[in-house]
């Protein structure tokens, strides 16, 4: 994917991602026709990862003529009055992106039948007007482990999560089984860091598992990611970024950028909601959609044959003949 | 000083009152409780700034913003309720804010520095010791060493003498007259008329914040002084003697072989046997510091023992020496403070529920039985002044019901009219059959009012004698230690049985 | 006004900014009816905490015991999912408020006995608290064939009913209800009166006959006990089932509540009722106008401390403070 | 476990100094906080002050950095700069505690809320900054000490900021305990009625003291982003303000007490995430990530009993209520 390479190398947006000056409220009943999109999530939208990229997407949306509106750290216990909000003011597609959102989100679609609503379950729980998506990482994870079998001199790969959460644990598991593609001896340690946040104790967390040498990561929340960045240029080894592009971060070390790339998945549910078939949707988007996608930092482009070493794993999981264990305990 | 007002709300504190000391003068401040003689002082020494009037130094006009003006005027301040950093040494105390230099001295130098000037003024200190693990008269001269420290041209002492021994009070006298021939100007503010005739060279008196005349002290007499003071003539009233005690009368209050740590972590009591009947007042006599606060507390039960027993039967009635710390909850109102004790009782309580216009009635006539001088029973304790403030600690006690009355420094920074009051208080207690235990460093009142009086020095009780024949040089030496008579007394006091009903504490 | 150039600056019209807070706190029935909602649990830890503040206890820990209510309730709304809501509701609150006494207490002992500071003791468990209920939401009392760190949901017997066809719940009729209990208690009960002694000044309650251990105990576990009440009924009606985040800071909101309503139970009804407006209208500023969070965030802080500095001054001039500070130990 | 991994000179040196180095910002914001408490004021807003002086020293280093290219440089204006950023927080704070006299506890957690706000603004609106980075501190080897085996590597191979950190344990012991100026901040702090009669000016004192902890409190968020994590994230501190104002109780109010607290706390936190990466599953990790907190309960059941609290700590003054 040259073109999403690309794409993702240029600087960093350097707009204020939810200052669009639109009023949603007011403009509700302009267009009845027209989709309107909203998106919801649980933390800031600079986070260079989960909730960024969601904000990218919805934001390519908007730059396609799409009405849509972001809101930024809703609390669980806030999220149901501000889909309710959404719902009132004459959104059809509301995206929220957190599986903390779950129950208000079927609580709140029974009230609009009307409404199409999505959350970040991953687990296939859906409803009339109630889409699921998930987030195969793991299986972008097979494809970093393939290229971390190759960096790691040690062979001792780590995984370090926010939480040890299915997500999560799936990531580490699936990163193992691709690097013992490349190095049968490749051994897995994984850590939780009890945070989504704390960089200065992620980092602290992957020095620990350096010191047991282990040499290449893979981070599961953004705080986790940036901690392990950290280290690696401390204690010398490799990362990969986690669901968007970090390796500014870190060039030297970050090998690789695990991609969720978001718009996809958007577009998918946009032309569901136009075409009525968003009923009891489960968006498994991954690698075969280009929604997961991995891909190499350009300082190891020369270090790392991307054609060679990536190729042909996407290749095969996506065209479904390489099936990705998914280990979520 | 000239016409200072100084207002709070609900009371006039100070209305138009004009004084002048004069340099090597020692001035007396005369006044009941709550005459205004403290405010009039903060206005001097910068703590208060006057609503109206002006002060003026020799001759130069002054408004103090704070008392960091006042003290580079020259004018000290030995405050009634002391201003000491409790956790602090002596040393530091004094220093506070007279120091040049970032570096502190070391220790030793500082002390010997010190001990150089406290030698001066034949004042005792240990400069180690904090504040807290020091007696009140202790504390009082580190106050006043302080404010000599500051080079004071004019000196401030509000009730100095309250807390100090009689030879202390005259050590301190004798340097106060020291300092004014030096030309301090003194102001001294007191409740004894005997001292103020003794000491002083004028005298002002205060009464309800208005200023009624200024004497010269070779012109006038305690007579006048009191009657200026209260308004009318007053007569002493002189103790009864108790009725006759029953035999067969069994002690209210045993101590037997009590034992009692300090602060200090040393033995501040040592095997006390001491018996109290119903009907008797017992005075322990003492020089501040010998374990009167510790005893208070074991007896109060604040304190835990180390070794022996005590014994009480029914109810204790507490007057603490400290009324701020022990006593009076400066926050609350009154009426509040009144029923502290009792407030989970009827009838202050019915069913789970305050009965607040009872406690309010209750508390308005104690108000008036005790001579309470507050705006309204709804007022904070903490505005009262300190012979009211006790007023209020002293009502709440005697109006419980009990059988032993346990009252330390009970009159301590008390006027005349209230000593008398709470005098009678503790006699109607005893002639009503209470055991009452008076704990006091004032010889005057040990004397007047008890019936035997023990003395306590370092912890031990070195003696036992009649209050009715008690001689007052004898009781003097034996309070500096020089002798030890009377256990053979003392043992005949001890008795053989226990009541059966009374409730025991041993060591906890 | 700080605001008001922060909101210009991101391009809005500060005084419609501020029209639109109001009005989504305030404006209308459905709004106020959110406001109260989020205003209970503000307004039972704010009870508590006069309570405690009152005796001079600084319990800071309601965040932690806010997470050990809502396990011990959970746990029973789990365990026995059959129950009559006559039965199960009450079972829930009783053991919600013991776990919220049960964790309190642990800080009051250890305060009693060991002489451990109560500030810091109530701060450290509220940590211990959180990652315990991390652990059951992950472990023990996961959805059995559950998949994400969380509890099964509630059923409507375990729900909390609402009021009056709002979506105001019957908690909030509690926490009014308390309101008026914790003022009879403070000010027409011996033992209010005896707490508040304590809390005047120890040394004089000591000397009076007060039994001032147990007071500290009492007030300390009655906030507790509230905060764990406020942990329940959030998780039963808010969240449905017990998570690893369960609360939108209310332990320390709580604290804020309390002391800006200066400690007297009216007081802290209407900060507590100010304070959730200011969030939900904060909120409403994010989803109406697509301001940032953190401007709202900031808005907030400038209010809060607007109020308290004219509360400051008012009480300058009237002349009580109250002033504030813990028991040694 | 693997115990044989554990108890090798080498886990206990990574232990050790780790352990320091997680101290390190907190140990800078207590130090700050016993000065500001000293003198009888609460202020619990550190956590707001530390993040709103990480971002300022942030934004200052890397802009200095971009400018010069001289990182060294830059990391220490960048460090100045989130000190003084923490001063005038502080003089904020006491305009509000010391002369409005508003309520301290309720300021402090306004506080965090406030520099919450404004840092995830400003950063936001910054856009630069989003994923820039500084290089920091290179890390300094005592000469001849930081041969020396074992004691070296733990004690003297950091950066300089971990010496000045413990230099400014030792100056605040002498500060505190050896100076004048420690004397009367402390005398404000325990009975600011007789501070006023000695002459002290109890207010003038108090802002400073205030100042001087929001300070020291910028300064250690600014390390932990300039010199130790060497980038800004929103929300970066993550309680480590709430940490250090646990750790001034710990530590009793003496600057000792706190490198002891502090050290206690970091080692702790370290030894937990080696555990974790020894691969010991026998206790699930939430409980190990309980480790910091469950030692410090623990070392305070069983310490002293013994404490020195501000006898007038968190009480504004007034005049003539004494
Ligand atoms: N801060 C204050 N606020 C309100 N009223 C006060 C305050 N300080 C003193 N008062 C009132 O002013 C009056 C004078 O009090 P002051 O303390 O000057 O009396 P005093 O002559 O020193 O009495 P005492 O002999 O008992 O010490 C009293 O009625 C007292 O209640
Ligand atoms: N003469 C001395 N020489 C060296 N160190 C000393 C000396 N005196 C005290 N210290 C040390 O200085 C520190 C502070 O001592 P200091 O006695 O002033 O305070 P403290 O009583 O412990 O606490 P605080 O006065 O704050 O309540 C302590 O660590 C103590 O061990
Ligand atoms: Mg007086
Ligand atoms: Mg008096």
């Amino acid at each position: 994917a040259p073109l999403l390479l690309a794409a993702c190398n240029s600087a960093p947006t350097t707009q204020t991602p939810t200052t669009t000056g639109s009023s949603p409220v007011s403009s509700a009943a302009v267009n009845s026709n027209a989709p309107k999109f909203a998106l919801i999530i649980n933390g800031p939208p600079t986070d260079k990862s989960w909730n960024q990229k969601a904000v990218e997407a919805t934001q390519a949306l908007k730059a396609k003529g799409i009405d849509t509106a972001v809101s930024e750290s809703v609390s669980p216990a806030d999220v149901e009055r501000v889909l309710r909000q959404y719902a009132e003011a004459g959104y059809t597609t509301i995206v929220a992106h957190s599986f903390n959102y779950g129950d208000a989100v079927f609580k709140v679609a029974k009230e609009f039948p009307k409404v199409n609503f999505a959350w970040a379950g991953g687990v296939n729980k859906v409803a009339a007007n109630v889409a699921d998506y998930d987030q195969p990482f793991y299986e972008g994870a097979y494809m970093v482990g393939v290229i971390g079998g190759k960096l790691s001199k040690t062979g001792k790969l780590g995984a370090l999560y926010g939480f040890d959460i299915p997500v999560c644990h799936a990531m580490g598991e699936a990163m193992l089984a691709g690097a013992k593609t490349v190095r049968p001896d490749a051994t897995l340690t994984s850590s939780a860091v009890g945070n989504w946040d704390d960089v200065a104790k992620a980092k602290e967390a992957a020095l620990s598992q350096a010191e047991t040498g282990v040499d290449f990561w893979i981070g599961c929340g953004q705080g986790p990611t940036i901690g392990q960045i950290e280290a690696a240029k401390e204690k010398g080894g490799y990362t990969t970024s986690y669901v968007g592009d970090m390796s500014s971060l870190g060039p030297q070390v970050v090998a690789s950028n695990l991609i969720w790339n978001m718009e996809p998945l958007f577009n998918r549910m946009l032309d569901d909601t136009k075409a009525g078939k968003f009923a009891n949707q489960f968006y498994k988007l991954g690698v075969a959609d280009g929604v997961i996608d991995v891909e190499v930092a350009p300082a190891f482009q020369d270090k790392l044959d991307a054609k060679a070493t990536l190729e042909p794993t996407r290749a095969k999981i996506a065209s479904g003949e390489l099936k990705v264990p998914f280990v979520p305990k | 000083m000239g016409r200072i007002t100084k207002r709070f709300p609900g009371v006039i504190a100070n209305q138009a009152i004009a004084l002048d000391v004069k340099a090597g003068e020692i001035h007396a401040l005369l006044g009941e409780n709550g005459a205004g003689k403290t405010t009039l002082m903060n206005l001097l020494c910068g703590l208060y700034e006057p609503d109206e009037g002006e002060i003026r130094i020799f001759g130069q006009l002054m408004r103090f913003r704070s008392p960091k003006d006042a003290i580079a005027a020259g004018i000290g301040m030995v405050h009634q309720h002391f201003r000491l950093v409790e956790s602090f040494t002596v040393a530091e105390n004094i220093i506070l804010g007279q120091t040049k230099g970032l570096w502190r001295d070391s220790p030793q130098r500082l002390h010997a520095h010190l001990q150089t000037l406290a030698h001066q003024y034949s004042l005792t200190l240990d400069f180690t010791a904090r504040i807290w693990q020091l007696s009140v008269g202790e504390q009082q001269r580190v106050e006043i060493l302080k404010a000599l420290y500051r080079r004071a041209r004019v000196l401030i002492l509000d009730e100095p003498t309250a807390v100090l021994t009689p030879q202390e009070a005259q050590d301190l006298m004798a340097t106060l007259r020291h300092l004014a021939a030096q030309g301090t100007a003194i102001i001294f503010i007191s409740h004894k008329l005997k001292e103020v005739m003794a000491l002083c060279d004028r005298v002002t008196v205060l009464r309800d914040g208005q200023r009624v005349g200024t004497v010269a002290v070779p012109q006038t007499t305690e007579q006048e002084l009191a009657q200026m003071m209260v308004g009318r003539t007053i007569k002493r009233q002189r103790r009864t003697d108790p009725p006759e005690r029953l035999p067969q009368t069994e002690p209210a209050l045993i101590l037997k072989q009590l034992s009692v740590m300090g602060d200090r972590q040393h033995l501040a009591l040592r095997a006390i046997d001491l018996a109290i009947y119903p009907g008797e007042i017992v005075g322990i006599a003492g020089v501040d510091g010998n374990g009167q606060r510790e005893l208070e507390e074991a007896i109060a039960g604040l304190r835990p023992f180390s070794q022996g027993e005590l014994w009480r039967t029914g109810n204790l009635a507490h007057i603490p020496s400290d009324r701020y710390s022990m006593g009076l909850l400066t926050e609350f109102s009154i009426a509040e403070n009144l029923v502290l004790r009792d407030v989970q009782h009827p009838p202050f309580q019915w069913r789970g529920l305050l009965r607040l216009a009872w406690i309010r009635k209750y508390a308005v006539d104690l108000v008036q039985r005790y001579l309470i001088r507050t705006p309204s029973v709804q007022t904070r304790a903490g505005n009262l002044s300190g012979g009211n403030a006790q007023k209020v600690v002293f009502a709440r006690e005697l109006t419980r019901h009990h059988q032993v009355l346990l009252a330390a420094q009970p009159t301590r920074g008390l006027d005349i009219s209230a000593t008398e009051f709470v005098h009678a208080q503790m006699v109607a207690r005893r002639d009503a059959g209470t055991a009452v235990l008076l704990i006091s460093t004032e010889l005057e009142e040990i004397l007047c009012l008890s019936d035997r009086i023990a003395v306590l020095y370092e912890g031990r009780i070195v003696g036992m004698m009649d209050g009715a024949s008690a001689d007052v040089h004898q009781l003097g030496l034996m309070m500096a230690g020089k002798t030890a008579v009377g256990h053979a007394q003392l043992a005949d006091q001890t008795p053989s049985f226990y009541p059966a009903e009374a409730d025991r504490r041993t060591r906890d | 006004m700080l605001g008001g150039i922060l909101l210009h600056v991101s391009g809005a019209n500060p005084l419609q900014a501020y029209g639109v807070m109001f009005a989504g706190a305030f404006g209308g029935t459905r709004q106020l009816t959110e406001t109260l909602l989020k205003a209970a649990p503000l307004l039972l830890i704010g009870l508590g905490m006069t309570i405690a503040f009152r005796c001079r206890v600084w319990n800071i820990g309601a965040e932690g015991q806010y997470y050990i209510g809502a396990l011990c309730g959970s746990a029973i709304a789990l365990t026995y999912p059959a129950l009559p809501s006559l039965i199960l509701i009450p079972l829930m609150l009783a053991a919600s408020i013991g776990g919220g006494i049960l964790w309190s207490g642990l800080a009051g002992l250890l305060h009693l006995y060991r002489g451990v500071n109560l500030i810091i003791s109530t701060l450290m468990l509220n940590y211990i608290g959180i990652l315990l209920v991390q652990y059951a939401a992950r472990v023990p009392l996961q959805q059995p064939d559950g998949f994400l760190p969380e509890s099964a949901q509630f059923g409507d017997n375990a729900q909390i009913p609402t009021m009056l066809g709002t979506r105001l719940h019957w908690g909030f009729g509690l926490a009014l209800l308390l309101v008026g209990a914790v003022y009879l208690l403070l000010w027409y009960t011996p033992l209010g009166f005896q707490l508040r002694a304590v809390g005047s000044r120890l040394s004089v309650a000591k000397c009076v006959g007060i039994n001032t251990s147990r007071s500290i105990l009492i007030a300390l576990t009655m906030s507790g006990g509230l905060a764990g009440l406020a942990g329940i009924l959030e998780v039963s009606y808010t969240y449905t089932r017990l998570k690893g985040d369960i609360s939108d800071s209310y332990g320390f909101s709580g604290i804020l509540v309390a002391l800006l309503g200066q400690l007297h139970p009216v007081g802290v009804l209407i900060a507590a009722v100010l304070f959730s407006g200011l969030m939900v209208g904060a909120q409403s500023l994010n989803v109406v106008l697509q301001i940032p969070a953190s401007v709202a965030q900031v808005i907030q802080a400038l209010v809060v401390l607007l109020v308290l500095a004219g509360q400051a001054i008012a009480r300058a001039k009237r002349d009580d403070a109250i002033p504030l500070v813990a028991h040694d130990g | 476990m693997p115990w044989e991994q554990v108890l090798t000179g080498s886990f206990l040196i990574a232990l050790l100094t780790a352990g320091i180095r997680l101290a390190v910002p907190v140990l800078l914001a207590v130090l700050g906080e016993i000065i500001t408490e000293r003198s009888g004021v609460m202020n619990l807003g550190i956590e707001g002050i530390m993040l709103v002086g990480g971002l300022a020293g942030f934004v200052t280093a890397q802009t200095l950095e971009q400018a010069t290219g001289i990182a060294s440089l830059a990391a220490w204006v960048g460090l100045l700069i989130g000190l003084l950023t923490g001063a005038a927080m502080g003089l904020l704070m006491a305009v509000l505690t010391v002369t409005l006299k508003t309520d301290q506890v309720v300021t402090g957690v306004t506080f965090v809320l406030l520099g919450q706000g404004l840092t995830s603004y400003i950063f936001r609106r910054a856009t630069g900054l989003l994923g820039a980075r500084v290089t920091g501190l290179q890390s300094w080897a005592v000469p001849g000490l930081s041969t020396l085996p074992v004691a070296g590597d733990i004690l003297f191979n950091h950066n300089a900021i971990v010496y000045l950190t413990v230099a400014l344990v030792v100056l605040c012991w002498l500060l505190l305990f050896r100076t004048h100026w420690g004397l009367e901040l402390r005398a404000v702090g325990e009975n600011p009625a007789a501070a006023d009669t000695s002459g002290l000016r109890v207010q003038t004192i108090r802002y400073l003291a205030v100042m001087v902890g929001a300070a020291l409190a910028g300064l250690g968020g600014a390390v932990l982003t300039v010199v130790q994590l060497n980038i800004f994230t929103e929300g970066i501190m993550a309680g480590r303000g709430w940490i250090a104002i646990a750790l001034v109780f710990f530590s009793r109010w003496h600057p000792g007490g706190a490198l002891v607290g502090a050290l206690l706390f970091g080692i702790a936190d370290a030894l937990q995430y080696r555990i974790q990466a020894l691969g010991f599953k026998a206790l699930p990790y939430e409980f190990l990530l309980m480790l910091p907190y469950v030692l410090t309960l623990v070392v305070l059941v069983w310490g002293s009993r013994q404490s020195n609290t501000p006898a007038a700590l968190g009480i504004p003054y007034s005049k003539g209520k004494g």
